[in-house]
């Protein structure tokens, strides 16, 4: 009943110190914009650990914060080869292989309306194959180390990043398109002068729902076999083990190299698409 | 009540014949006549056992020993209560044309592990070889092993971990001949440890009704055994009825469950206690990097067994 | 009529279809345009007007009759890049600054990078917009950026300037300045000019040749030949020939919206 | 007509895919095939498997082109050919009893119940979400980082924890399992919403302000219409989100039945082609899900006059 | 001018921030306007009539000031809904027929079903629109979306109409009837009424008072009140003082055009 309180009280404290920065002055500098999102998280993590310390929830189960900051601390090395494996080598390299592949099929598809019409639908059925199901496959045909991760990435990617193209490519307004007819342009112009530009709030809106994809494609296709090494790999492992703590401070690092990557992507975004009205 | 009568079993892998001996006590009606409703959870890839058992989502749950012992170093105190499987399945097929034919050989080679708590004896043995597994020149390198065989057939590894009962069917199925193959076993190793044992929380064997509980399913799970060992065939057809999958095949469960009996053969499911010694033996001598790192107390208890079979 | 008209349609008819039946907007067009003609389009609004400036330019397809641009289809045309067009509305790109939306055309078109500047500063100061160059499209007044999307039709110098109620956003000052250039650039480049109007007055000066629509369905219910030079003062729309003119235009409007109550 | 003008694109697509699989076929097999026909006396070139590792699969099948039919018909082949997916596809699809377990149409409704359960879920989060950001700044300014960071979670990690968790408080069956489908699916529905609510242009909400327009008019006379393209493309998103989200959660759920659980046990015992076909049983699931979608996207549109503006 | 002012205007400052500077949009302006006054604003593009006129709907907040409506801030005023406001663009609801749009502030507002299809149909009528009530936006010519949000900003008689370049996009005689239109409203209800035009015979024909501006940056350069009668037929346009009221007129402007070239 008193954990309870604490809880809720905690969390009315976090709630209310954001809703003041929320509304304050300096609301839209850069420093209270990294505040707020912390401060939340900091709430969380608080009625985390004293649910878990109250309760006496077992750390096979759920480990306490403090726990996993220990083990965090313990291990970076680890997290940091494991960090090397998967995010830079799997992901990463998945993501650029599948972007590029996008694009380009995003292109192919938006020179007629028949390709457009036939990719589109095939391009959906390659979004629905479930990573469970290729993951094996590429492990099988790529082997276990990195390039199959890759792949399943490359796969998992693909497909939001090609629709939000094709979409963009299109979303141009009958003037816009009528005043390039008048200059006689040709398709390279009018792609790169004006389908280019107004595609770019969708593209971007398909590379940072790629981006989240692209690492939880790389890790979880490390469950399908791998090397000794990686996120996916050591969370299995220890998961086997019950050292959750480890689980835990795996996912520490996925989460804060996921929101950088997504950080990363949201920027750009905002760099070259300050002209949309989302962004003004 | 329920409490009494109930019992949830967490199996460690998916529906298959390896389990034979609780699907023929449900299927024959062997709990039932001990007065329990038993329900049978299978297991998967990504499920320890032992994490369901400290969430009380089971009463019950199967265990390789190597596993539960670490568990119970880990702060999950599990506890032995029967040991239906006296010898073990496991081993490491390798490709004979790689010129492996002792485990020195294994040097600078690539072998398949399965991890996920399955990878302490695989560890052990190594150790006590003085083989490092760091992929260095003179040690092995490891791989994550899946759930198939792949790695052995397209040559990326070349020895993996098989049952038995299992992969090494399917080795064997995929087209490979016997002769093309060198097996270790960890039985003729000297590296054996036990396999699927019933494990149980320490805290629940203070509750006289859990422990009359168990020593009925004890009981009936045996006599589940005795009845799938004899009647092979019958015990696949179980198998493949309580298969929700549907995409078994009725011969491999015949064949595995015709292995299986190998290892439940002789067995009363009374903790066989020098195994058990041989087991901790084999964990505690890891080197630098013990499985476990001290003897354990109070791991097993025959008590249960005692019991029921008496 | 000796030398061939630049455009010409016969018998031009266009349906649209819309989700309640569907809309007659031209029937039975019949126009001849010649070179160096310019000629303005007046009629209430709905009439067709802009459908009509749009099918001379390509961007619409009639469902009957025939259109020729310089002997060709204006699809072709088009292609030839024949045309500047001003829309009716600005539609300039959000995502290029007032000089980036004027080079647009000018980067198509592969003019040189010197080539672009020079143009892109002399039509900003034709329309007053000298200062402007570096401001995105909404940091403009709705008057400025249609003054922008003129820029951007001429900076090109096409042979056929096509343009939809260009000056509708902007004081009569800076009008009548516009006025005075676009007819000095005329008489100086003997371009053909299609130029939609509402302002009876605006339509006289500078027209050689005033098409008078009317509307439901459109079609032309007058053709005006103006009698007023080439040369035209400012001063020149208190004349009596103006004002005769304008008395013809006015009445051919008044008696389109007639048909129309009817 | 109009499905025929999409059927037409669509199957041209489909036979150049499989034009490219089919050859693809045989310098896949290749090795497995050189192996089996060694083991039956067949000579091929090179005559151990350790120099044909050597090999890539392209040079081996072309000095070995005598046994390009086996690669077609292996029971194990590294890629199936399509006639053999196809085979079992009509095999489980087709001939079983759609209520038996054999049954693909079976396994489909089991992984589509929990779908169709975690989409309406997910997607009921995931408006409620974009909505709090849009109309609340705390929740603008705090919610929105946690809930991309969410997504970076491996779910196939936490998945058995809260199968765990929620078995032990007695929950099991379908929850679960479209809880970790509402988990992948909302999230494209938050982003597509969050974006969409905030598509109206300046002049569009200032006219609502001159009305005075309350925030609930404010939300279903304009944020909501103008989101309505967005919301479309997001839950085409979703809905394959959800329905991987729920094979994914077949797997710690004992992986007993549905497509997640074909699957495992096809890859587990060596059966690539029930693998393959539970594969292709699951795009076909979600491409028609999508195609429902669509469908209802375009009358939607239509009704509202955005189809023909578009066009 | 015992009675308060309606809008009162007091040395009012708006800057806006852009990429390259700041822009002064209005410096220092004041301005009083009674109850029942028809306020025209004409000045050179730029000058910054549409944002005073945002500025007194509350749409935009002046950086140094002061600004009452009713004796409310403009954003009271706003919530008390004072305003009806014709933006300078059409605006319409790209998802909703003509009539829907029409309908919109009358569903916001609470008007009863019935209520709202007869004061639709009154004011499509009145804009001569009568059978587009089913038409999509994207369907109509450039004018006639102008006049349906005219439609739409009259449908709830709001006692304050702002509107921005209304009939720009429209044909005199349109225009003029609209005109006549809008007098004879604003003689019927009392309205007040701010009105941006470009045409200096409108600002003549409708206003009691017309606000000259000009611009960089925006301000008031001429306040000129109308001896005209509020009776006003159409012929008074020939009148002597309403020709003496626009040469004022045009003088202000030219002025506010010479400054801009200084
Ligand atoms: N895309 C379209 N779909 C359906 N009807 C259309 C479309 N475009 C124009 N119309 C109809 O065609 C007729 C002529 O339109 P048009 O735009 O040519 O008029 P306009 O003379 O330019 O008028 P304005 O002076 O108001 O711009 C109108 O009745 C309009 O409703
Ligand atoms: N959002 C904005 N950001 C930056 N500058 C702006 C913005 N809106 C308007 N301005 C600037 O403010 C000045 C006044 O603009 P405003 O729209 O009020 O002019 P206007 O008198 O209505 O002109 P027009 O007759 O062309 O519509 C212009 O110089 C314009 O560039
Ligand atoms: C992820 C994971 N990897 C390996 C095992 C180990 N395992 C226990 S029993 C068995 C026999 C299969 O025939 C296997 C492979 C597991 N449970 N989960
Ligand atoms: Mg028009
Ligand atoms: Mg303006």
């Amino acid at each position: 009943m008193m954990a309870l309180a604490l809880i809720l009280g905690v969390w009315a404290a976090g709630w209310w110190v954001n809703t003041r920065l929320a509304h304050s002055a300096a609301s839209d500098t850069a420093g209270v914009r990294l505040l707020i999102p912390a401060v939340f998280g900091l709430t969380l993590i608080a009625m985390w650990e004293i649910a878990v310390r109250a309760y006496d929830i077992s750390g096979v189960i759920l480990p306490a914060p403090s726990d996993i900051a220990v083990t965090f601390a313990s291990s970076i090395p680890t997290l940091m080869a494991d960090f090397n494996q998967t995010i830079i080598k799997g992901a990463l390299t998945g993501y650029i292989i599948g972007m590029i592949a996008a694009f380009g099929v995003a292109l192919l598809a938006d020179r007629s309306d028949f390709l457009t019409r036939g990719i589109l639908p095939v391009g959906a059925f390659m979004a629905a194959l479930p990573i469970v199901g290729t993951a094996p496959i590429f492990v099988k045909w790529l082997g276990s180390d990195w390039e199959s991760k890759a792949a399943v990435v490359a796969v998992m990617v693909f497909f939001p990043i090609l629709v939000n193209t094709v979409a963009g490519l299109r979303d141009t307004s009958a003037m816009q398109r009528d005043l390039m007819r008048t200059y006689g342009a040709g398709y390279w112009p009018s792609l790169l002068k004006l389908r280019l530009p107004a595609a770019l709030p969708f593209i971007f809106n398909g590379l940072k729902i790629a981006t989240t994809l692209a690492l939880i494609g790389a890790i979880v296709a490390e469950f399908f076999g791998s090397p000794t090494v990686g996120m996916g790999f050591r969370i299995s492992t220890s998961v086997g083990r019950l050292a959750m703590d480890m689980v835990w401070a795996e996912i520490v690092v996925a989460a804060l190299a996921g929101s950088a990557f997504y950080g990363a992507m949201a920027l750009i975004e905002k760099r070259v698409t300050f002209w949309h009205p989302s962004q003004r | 009540d329920g409490h009494a009568n109930d019992v949830t079993l967490q199996l460690q892998w998916v529906t298959q014949a390896q389990f034979a001996g609780y699907y023929a006590a449900l299927d024959q009606g062997f709990y039932e006549d001990e007065g329990l409703n038993v329900t049978i959870l299978p297991g998967g890839p990504d499920i320890a056992p032992p994490q369901v058992l400290a969430g009380g989502g089971a009463d019950v749950m199967l265990n390789w020993m190597p596993s539960a012992l670490a568990a119970r170093e880990a702060g999950l105190p599990v506890v032995n209560i029967a040991q239906p499987f006296v010898s073990s399945g496991l081993m490491l097929t390798c490709w004979k044309d790689t010129g492996i034919e002792s485990v020195e050989d294994f040097r600078g080679k690539t072998i398949g592990v399965w991890f996920f708590g399955n990878e302490y004896p695989f560890l052990s043995w190594m150790s006590q070889e003085g083989i490092p597994t760091d992929g260095s020149d003179d040690g092995v390198t490891v791989l994550r092993q899946g759930f198939n065989v792949d790695p052995l057939l397209n040559r990326e590894a070349d020895c993996i971990s098989t049952m038995t009962y299992n992969e090494f069917g399917q080795v064997l199925d995929a087209g490979v001949s016997e002769d093309e193959l060198v097996t270790f076993k960890y039985e003729d190793q000297g590296v054996a440890t036990l396999e699927d044992g019933m494990y149980v929380l320490e805290d629940n064997l203070e509750d006289p009704v859990f422990v009359d509980k168990m020593e009925r399913f004890v009981r009936a799970s045996m006599a589940g055994w005795r009845w799938a060992e004899a009647n092979v065939d019958e015990a696949a057809a179980i198998i493949m009825e309580y298969d929700e999958t549907g995409a078994q095949s009725e011969a491999a469960q015949a064949r595995m469950m015709g292995e299986i009996a190998k290892l439940t053969q002789g067995s009363t499911g009374a903790l066989d206690q020098e195994a058990y010694q041989r087991t901790v033996d084999t964990l505690l001598a890891g080197g630098s990097d013990p499985v476990i790192t001290a003897e354990p107390v109070g791991a097993f208890t025959t008590a249960i067994t005692d019991a029921a079979l008496n | 009529m000796t030398q061939d008209p630049v455009i010409s349609a016969r018998a031009l008819d266009l349906t649209f279809q819309t989700n309640d039946g569907p809309v007659h907007a031209l029937r039975d067009v019949n126009l001849d345009i010649q070179k160096g003609d310019f000629v303005s389009f007046i009629g209430p609004s709905g009439c067709g007007k802009t459908t009509f400036l749009r099918c001379i330019a390509g961007l619409e397809t009639p469902t009957a009759g025939q259109i020729t641009v310089n002997g060709m289809s204006p699809d072709e045309a088009r292609r030839a890049r024949a045309y500047g067009y001003v829309f009716q509305a600005a539609g300039l790109y959000p995502w290029r600054t007032i000089g980036g939306n004027i080079r647009l055309p000018l980067e198509i078109m592969g003019f040189s990078k010197a080539e672009q500047r020079d143009r892109v500063a002399r039509v900003l100061d034709l329309v007053e917009l000298s200062g402007f160059d570096k401001k995105f499209p909404w940091q403009l007044s709705g008057g400025m950026q249609q003054r922008a999307s003129i820029a951007r039709a001429l900076a090109f110098d096409a042979d056929i300037l096509l343009m939809d109620e260009p000056f509708g956003a902007l004081d009569e000052i800076v009008r009548d300045h516009l006025n005075e250039q676009l007819l000095a650039l005329w008489g100086r480049t003997e371009k053909t000019i299609g130029f939609v109007t509402h302002s009876i007055p605006e339509a006289v000066y500078l027209s050689t040749k005033i098409v008078v629509m009317s509307p439901r369905p459109g079609r032309i219910s007058d053709v005006i030949e103006s009698p007023l030079p080439r040369e035209r003062p400012l001063d020149i729309r208190d004349s009596p020939e103006f004002i005769e003119i304008a008395h013809r235009v006015r009445d051919g409007l008044r008696a389109g919206h007639q048909d129309d109550a009817a | 007509m109009n499905a025929l003008r999409t059927l037409f694109p669509v199957v041209t697509v489909i036979a150049v895919i499989l034009g490219i699989w089919i050859a693809a076929v045989v310098p896949m097999n290749i090795h497995l095939t050189a192996d089996q026909a060694a083991r039956q006396d067949i000579a091929v070139t090179p005559d151990t498997p350790a120099e044909r590792k050597e090999l890539s699969g392209l040079s081996l099948a072309l000095q070995n082109t005598g046994i390009w039919g086996m690669t077609y018909t292996l029971e194990r082949p590294r890629l199936p050919s399509p006639h053999q997916v196809g085979a079992e596809l009509w095999d489980t699809v087709v001939m079983k009893n759609p209520t038996s377990r054999r049954s693909l149409v079976y396994h489909a409704w089991v992984t589509l119940s929990a779908t169709l359960l975690g989409f309406a879920i997910g997607t009921t989060l995931g408006i409620l979400l974009a909505v709090g950001i849009v109309y609340n700044r705390t929740m603008d300014k705090s919610v929105m980082p946690w809930a991309i960071t969410s997504q970076t979670i491996p779910i196939l990690a936490l998945a058995p924890m809260v199968i765990v968790m929620m078995g032990s408080i007695g929950i099991q069956g379908l929850l679960p399992k479209s809880i970790i489908s509402a988990y992948l699916s909302f999230f494209p529905v938050v982003v597509g919403m969050v974006k969409g609510l905030r598509s109206p242009d300046g002049m569009q909400l200032d006219l609502l302000r001159t009305y005075n327009a309350n925030a609930g008019q404010g939300f279903w006379k304009l944020r909501l219409p103008a989101s309505m393209p967005y919301l479309f493309a997001s839950l085409k998103i979703g809905i394959s989100a959800a329905l991987v989200g729920a094979i994914v959660g077949e797997l710690p759920t004992g992986a007993r039945a549905g497509f997640g659980a074909r699957m495992l046990v096809g890859d587990q015992y060596g059966q690539p082609i029930v693998t393959w076909a539970a594969l292709f049983g699951a795009a076909i699931t979600a491409a028609l899900l999508v195609a429902i979608l669509s469908l209802i996207e375009r009358r939607t549109l239509r009704r509202m006059g955005m189809a023909g503006a578009a066009a």
